[in-house]
């Protein structure tokens, strides 16, 4: 049963602020999360530091091998004095990795189009597995090859607003199709993200089709309620608040289906993030 | 090497850093980061009689220089635990103290006599601050009639040492410790979370779904040190001291007062070796002050 | 401008921003960095009949988002604060809140007596967190009986409005605060401080010299909030919140969960204009919302 | 009675390491502190930090008006977690500072010898006091004026070992006598600084002599010992825990003498820092 040890230091490479409230921070790490995937986090903290106490989780968005070492990216939005101290950050400056932690995105080769749903700062994992699956990280013997991936990958994001629809350049670069939506209109289809694939959907081949998501709690209860009669698997990584990251403190837990008790707690850092959505339960 | 080791209630520990229940899983979850069998001793979970769901969530807050946490006591229950988790921690060489709760005495007392036989299962800690369903909600702790009547139970069913754990939440902690001791305990840990609350000021609502919650982490480490102090001064047997402990000196503070171990909580989930790091830490202040032996230490307090 | 005024028994605030007793000095320290005219009121060091010496030195050490201080209420005495400071305190357009502390219920009784005719002087504020010497030093605010007895005396000699200061070192708050209110009190503040503790780990000696002192500042707000919470949801007076009140947002969180007022205490140290940014976060937060009348805010949790 | 503002924010020049755990930091401020008087302090901490949660009082170690603003500079050692905490300030970071406070050294005119007695980190605001007498700040009238001046100032400087004997330098170009002692006999006399004095006062004529010490507890003790049964002035800075520094928490007092009680407590932050040797009181 004894795992190996995921716990290091990082160094801040940059920390670049893309969007209001919004930062991409990379990181070099030597010892840790050369093999973390998409769909893991990592728990994060400035080193030395007591005040923010906690460390915070937060999602892969880039992991790059470089002859320095491994090279994470986080794309996080500041919400409150956590990730407002992360965004504090400056090159140069040490922090506490815990990770990669959780259930990775798991890919099913049966399924060639693949589609991506993302609420506001869910696009981060999201956007990682996109690359990963551009770069068919998952099938080495089809990497490199010239021909384009027989997998089709598109990309639904929704904001609030235009200026909320962070990091579409990076999604471009690796996804055959994005579909934006956005609340007020400003930008791509004018209401939710849900509402837009669910148009979408209508023209799909469902067989074909593998779904993904993260976003906002009323987000993913949406896409439940949409895809529960529809026959197309769909995993979505899930947020809870964190204390831990293993599975010790039983803080994150969430409300999934149980076989024998009708329904139970299941912790998401040590049985998620990821989700078969059909396991979820609302209140 | 110094000598770190302390006897609690008859329990021999080869150092006196203990983990604290409920912030150590069942062991297992920090394999990966530590040797287990560096400890002093393997706190687990809190057990109740049957599974427990828990609080819905959120379930955490931080707060400054702490956190606030209702989990309200999930745990996979007594059962379970000897069958699914005992098989594991046996193969260590650890002393693993099982930590228990009930919703009534008669509880308290089944949960004891489930685990007495199980090999493994070094001690029992009995947490007294769990409400008392039968007396309308009030926590064992807050009361010495029902802490004694908690305490004989479990000692009617049991020959492993005792080790009751008291709640901070009461007026004097200190009649409480000495009543639970003429029960029969063992030994005392404290203290427990300090009930807490904390709001959303943008949604006004509670950060935690049960209201309120209990403080952990260095903001109760002076309440804490106040408590066993308090506690140490006023009975025999011997007194853990729990609260905020997030360093070696942290750790000297409660020993020097009286204490003659401590758990670490909080702690793990920032560090998942600060167990390990206080242990080295303990080590390096004595070897540098040429102390042979913890009991040196123990007890210290001139004033 | 949102209407900030609140009513404390009586006692007419223009804004819920008082100062906490003890960190406010006699108010004149703070002249120079803000306008006392645009607080609440203010609250003045604790009151003795006779003038008070306090507790040897070193008094305070700071702790994790907190500090403990062993003041021993040094303070001038009634008498002097009457001819020495009320001659300033009086000049400002502020209600000036006394706040009195005795030995023994006849005390608090006779210090009240002399304040009442004071012009100026608009409210008493009894801190019954102190040791009640002819009971053998348990604090009357630990027992309701102690607590009632108090009350009742100052209640018999004062037409002030009076507040009752409610000691957080119980087992049950909410308890005490029924007690007080049916002995006529006309709002509560809570909470005093909590007592903690604090080692010296390289000298073994406690860092106070009194060996504990009173915990206030951030780490405690947790649990302030809790206990104001549970007393509102209790007593029909008005509750005033204090404890590790930094800034509007902590600010917020007691006026939401119930309290009609807030004292700002450790606060005051670490930027003596501290209660004025205070008041502004309070105001811009109103304003953002649309929020006209602070009551709109006053016990608005959901949960 | 309101006194003016005295309360701003400095950013740190920079922040030296001169010995083991002795830094000197230099910060410039554009409101406050233009008149800084010897003996007097600042509260100091890390702007927008929270955790140490208090300031602490640094004395003015050197104050220089400059065309951006006045300079102030502090010679300190790291003791704990909030002195800690300013040493790993560099340049650029900001400070809130709250200052000047406390009353200054007073200065004796008729007096022509100045002796000032220092251990330890108390080296500190005498040095800046032996600047300021060097440049005749208390006189303009002499300012300038290349005849020496009148006055001599003897620096008494013990520590427990050469190694920290800090500021040394600043102390020789300001003084026209500095002795020196070290517990250990590793510099200087092989002793107590007040020993060493105790040799040299047998020596000076007492009528022309003051003195101002700054130093641990037990050394003003023996000082004041010392000159308990002598008629020479003697000023001293003293040391206590601090919260407010303005009087108002109560949490300085320091045992003075007090004509109608015997003896009462006195705030080193506002009656002091500096009071005279006569009126201390001891355990
Ligand atoms: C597995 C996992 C992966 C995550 N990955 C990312 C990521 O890649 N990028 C990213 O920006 N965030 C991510 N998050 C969320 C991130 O961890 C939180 O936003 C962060 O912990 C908040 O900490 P804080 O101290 O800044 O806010 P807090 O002070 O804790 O909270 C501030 C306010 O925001 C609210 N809040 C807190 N968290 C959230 C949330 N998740 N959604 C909405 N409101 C919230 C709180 O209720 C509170 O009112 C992830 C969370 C999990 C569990
Ligand atoms: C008016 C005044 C002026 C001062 N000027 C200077 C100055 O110019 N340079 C300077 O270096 N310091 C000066 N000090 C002392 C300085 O303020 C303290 O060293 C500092 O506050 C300690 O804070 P800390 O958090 O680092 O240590 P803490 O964590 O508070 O204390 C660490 C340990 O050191 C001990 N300790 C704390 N303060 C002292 C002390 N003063 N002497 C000996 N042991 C102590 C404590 O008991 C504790 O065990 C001055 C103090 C006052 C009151
Ligand atoms: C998430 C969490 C869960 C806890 N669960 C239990 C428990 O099941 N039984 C128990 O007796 N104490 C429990 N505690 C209390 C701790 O064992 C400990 O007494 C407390 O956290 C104070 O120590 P600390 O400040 O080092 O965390 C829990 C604490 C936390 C933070
Ligand atoms: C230095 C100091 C002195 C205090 N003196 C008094 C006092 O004289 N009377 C009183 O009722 N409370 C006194 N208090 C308690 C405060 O008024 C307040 O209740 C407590 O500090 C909690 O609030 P805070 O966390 O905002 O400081 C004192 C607190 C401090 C820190
Ligand atoms: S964060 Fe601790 S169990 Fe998931
Ligand atoms: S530091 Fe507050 S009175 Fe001196």
């Amino acid at each position: 049963m004894e795992k190996k040890l995921n716990l290091g230091s990082g160094c801040v490479i940059e920390n670049v602020n893309v969007a209001k409230d919004h930062f991409v921070m990379s990181l070099l790490l030597t010892s840790i999360c050369k093999d973390a995937l998409p769909g893991q986090f990592v728990m994060i903290r400035k080193q030395g530091v007591k005040d923010p106490l906690l460390s915070r989780p937060l999602s892969l968005y880039g992991v790059y091998q470089t002859d320095a070492g491994t090279v994470l990216e986080f794309l996080y939005r500041v919400v409150g004095k956590g990730t407002w101290a992360l965004s504090r950050l400056t090159g140069g400056d040490q922090v506490d990795i815990l990770g990669p932690l959780g259930k990775p995105f798991e890919i099913l080769p049966d399924r060639n189009h693949v589609i991506l749903l993302a609420g506001g700062i869910g696009v981060a994992p999201l956007s990682y597995f996109a690359e990963y699956l551009a770069k068919d990280l998952d099938r080495p013997e089809e990497r490199g090859e010239e021909t384009a991936s027989a997998r089709k990958v598109s990309f639904y994001l929704g904001a609030t607003t235009a200026a909320a629809l962070v990091g579409i350049e990076k999604i471009e670069r690796f996804c055959t199709e994005v579909r934006t939506s956005t609340d007020d209109g400003s930008a791509g289809f004018a209401g939710t993200v849900t509402e837009l694939l669910q148009q979408d959907l209508a023209g799909l081949d469902h067989r074909n089709l593998c779904l993904y998501s993260c976003g906002p709690a009323a987000m993913i209860r949406s896409l439940s309620q949409l895809i529960e009669s529809l026959d197309i698997p769909c995993q979505v990584s899930m947020e809870e608040r964190m204390a831990c990251g293993i599975g010790a403190c039983l803080g994150c837990s969430i409300k999934v289906r149980d076989a024998s008790l009708g329904w139970s707690y299941c912790q998401v850092c040590a049985d998620g993030p990821v989700f078969d959505i059909k396991n979820l339960l609302w209140e | 090497m110094p000598d770190l080791s302390v006897d609690i209630g008859g329990l021999k520990l080869k150092n006196p850093i203990m983990t604290a229940s409920g912030t150590f899983g069942y062991g297992e979850e920090y394999a990966p980061f530590i040797n287990l069998n560096d400890l002093g001793a393997i706190i687990v979970k809190g057990l109740s009689l049957k599974p427990r769901m828990g609080n819905p969530p959120p379930r955490i807050i931080e707060t400054a220089s702490g956190m606030l946490n209702a989990i309200g006591l999930q745990n996979v229950g007594v059962q379970a635990f000897i069958e699914k988790k005992m098989p594991y921690l046996r193969t260590l060489e650890v002393p693993v103290i099982a930590n228990i709760l009930g919703e009534d005495p008669e509880e308290y007392q089944r949960i004891a006599e489930r685990l007495t036989p199980v090999p493994g299962v070094a001690a029992l800690e009995v947490n007294i601050s769990c409400p008392n369903v039968s007396k309308g909600g009030i926590a064992f702790g807050a009361n010495p009639e029902s802490a004694i009547d908690v305490v004989r139970r479990v000692k009617s069913v049991t020959d492993l040492p005792v080790i009751v754990k008291l709640s901070p939440n009461v007026t004097d902690i200190a009649m409480i410790a000495e009543a639970v001791e003429s029960a029969g305990a063992d030994a005392l840990s404290l203290i427990n979370t300090i009930t807490g609350m904390s709001v959303d000021i943008d949604k006004r609502i509670p950060h935690l779904k049960n209201i309120t919650g209990g403080l952990s982490g260095p903001a109760i480490k002076p309440i804490a040190l106040r408590m066993v102090w308090q506690v140490v001064n006023r009975v025999k047997i011997p007194v853990i001291g729990v609260g905020g402990i997030m360093d070696a000196s942290d750790t000297l503070e409660f020993l020097i007062v009286g204490a003659t171990a401590v758990q670490i909580g909080t702690a793990n989930f920032i560090n998942p070796q600060s167990t390990i790091h206080i242990l080295n830490g303990l080590l390096a202040y004595m070897e540098k002050r040429h102390i042979r032996d913890i009991h040196e230490l123990i007890g210290t307090l001139k004033c």
